[in-house]
């Protein structure tokens, strides 16, 4: 099965970052392929690269970045969404892209699931 | 017409107190122009983004009622508003800014189980 | 003390709640989406009501204005941004997030 | 249609906006917040045996695990991740957010 | 005294499913340190914060019921719990991991009217 | 009177830090003196530099940025919460400053009100 995923919410703040995540990596393990994660909405914060949680704690940047790099995870931000919130190229972490949502809907046309992340 | 899929836009936020409405709406007028078989709900407090009279300018954020009334243009003419939220609200479809069909959550819920995308805003 | 509603009684429980916790005589202000609590004919009217009677109630005109609402139940005073100013001048605040 | 409810019924009027849109025989799945529906003998326990009669229910039990509930009413099915897959594998997603 | 501040920290959300409780509980801790005259009142979903047996392993979000067992030792000492809460959730106090006072929503209303600040999170 | 502000949410996302700037607006007008804005939770992202909002639309990284100019309104980001959110000196406007709660704690101390703003 090809699956998009479609995350509405922030990290941290909100817990739809880390379910998404996960989501995602049990549907890989089963075989499934996981096409694109799409960020939207607060979603776009995601991908900052200056983000610095403690040494305890996930790093929700890097785990898309891996997620992208391991699996070939398209990992797409929204341009609008982005430029409201202070995210562009500068900011954003490697393997991480920045798009229309013209991108999304093929996304939506090309995969058997979208599934929808958020608050 | 394989390539045709049913993708239904749910609304459930009223506008302005959050941004969820307004970058749903960006995201359907996009989606407009990709000939697929769109449809839009308004369910609970999603109905008030369809309120005449909004004016925004005391709050200093821009207003975004006047674009639902833009959808027909898109050929985004299936737009469905639950009876019940309407009801609850103390409102009439004569309270609303567009054409709308209001529909039972019953019929609503059937219609969902039609779409090969939700799409929650 | 000043208590603040901003979220929409149909979708979130801050108002029911809130109502609970509200001392006879304290002032409530309805901001953002907290609004449509005061619109007349709907299933919160008959709370708004009886609160109506020990306490008393404003809205943030701007928001209401905002949201095409002109029609709010009898005895709730519209205010501005000011009035919002002059109520916390009287009053310490808490916010039912 | 798989329908997901990912926020505490005390809280937010998901579940119950969910569960009057739900056709008979669809799954139901709580996740995150939304797993406090399933605490047996609290407030939505009525509503949530009533659903059981037509419908599926699932919760994630990380989810549970995470918010230390252990009892949960009858006859609803825990799942984990993968479970969540399964159900994703068999029908298409309505997040009521 | 004329520097003591009564504040009280109000927890109305669940914890692990957005930030909130936690980064409310990090304030406590600093705030602690400036021998303020501090309380905090569960309301809600925010008693779930104080449940025992919370195991966040799976969802891979750190943990932190069991700070809540610290706060005695930065003598925050004042925690309130909404009765009416624990009921409508099918809860008692021995299911909390730490000792609370539990009152009724009246007597912390009353409580909330003595504050010089009330930090709601 | 004098009023700290806490603001808990982003900007454009939700609504509360449109309502915490038309507040602090009124106050001034009204001659007292707004303190501080302290932002916490998803509010430190009301201050990156890289904001680019639609041209007809606020931008509401200025505003607080020329309210802290104009008005003498210190803007202050919480670090713990700004780390997590990839927020820090490089992307944040001038004017703004990262601190601590300890400063928060000050702010609630000092002035007469401390209002909070969030979803």
């Amino acid at each position: 099965m090809n699956i998009g995923i479609l995350l509405k919410e922030g990290p941290y703040n909100h817990q739809a970052s880390d379910t998404a995540y996960k989501f995602a990596e049990a549907a890989i393990k089963k075989g499934h392929k996981v096409d694109a994660v799409f960020l939207y909405n607060d979603g776009v914060t995601n991908v900052t690269k200056h983000m610095d949680p403690p040494q305890d704690d996930r790093d929700i940047a890097r785990r898309w970045n891996e997620l992208g790099k391991e699996h070939g995870v398209e990992v797409l931000a929204c341009i609008a969404a982005s430029k409201r919130r202070g995210i562009n190229d500068d900011v954003i972490i490697d393997g991480a892209e920045i798009t229309g949502l013209g991108t999304l809907t093929d996304i939506a046309i090309r995969n058997d699931r979208l599934v929808t992340f958020g608050d | 017409m394989e390539d045709v899929k049913k993708i239904m836009h749910v609304m459930r936020r009223a506008p302005h107190g959050s941004i969820y409405t307004y970058e749903g709406l960006e995201m359907i007028l996009i989606m407009a122009a990709y000939e697929q078989d769109l449809s839009v709900a308004f369910i609970g407090d999603g109905i008030y983004a369809l309120k005449k009279d909004q004016d925004t300018e005391g709050i200093g954020i821009k207003g975004f009622a006047k674009t639902f009334m833009a959808l027909d243009g898109y050929d985004v003419e299936k737009l469905y508003v639950d009876e019940e939220s309407l009801e609850e609200r103390g409102l009439t479809e004569e309270d609303l800014l567009v054409d709308v069909e209001v529909l039972t959550s019953g019929e609503i819920g059937r219609l969902m189980n039609e779409q090969d995308v939700i799409v929650p805003h | 003390m000043l208590h603040t509603i901003n979220r929409s009684p149909f979708e979130n429980n801050a108002m029911e709640t809130c109502i609970r916790f509200l001392q006879p005589g304290d002032p409530l202000l309805f901001i953002e989406d907290g609004v449509y609590a005061v619109q007349g004919g709907n299933r919160f009217s008959d709370l708004l009501e009886s609160t109506l009677k020990t306490n008393p109630v404003y809205v943030l005109q701007p928001d209401l204005a905002a949201r095409g609402i002109s029609a709010v139940v009898e005895g709730v005073e519209r205010i501005g941004y000011d009035g919002f100013v002059d109520l916390v001048e009287d009053h310490q605040v808490n916010s039912w997030l």
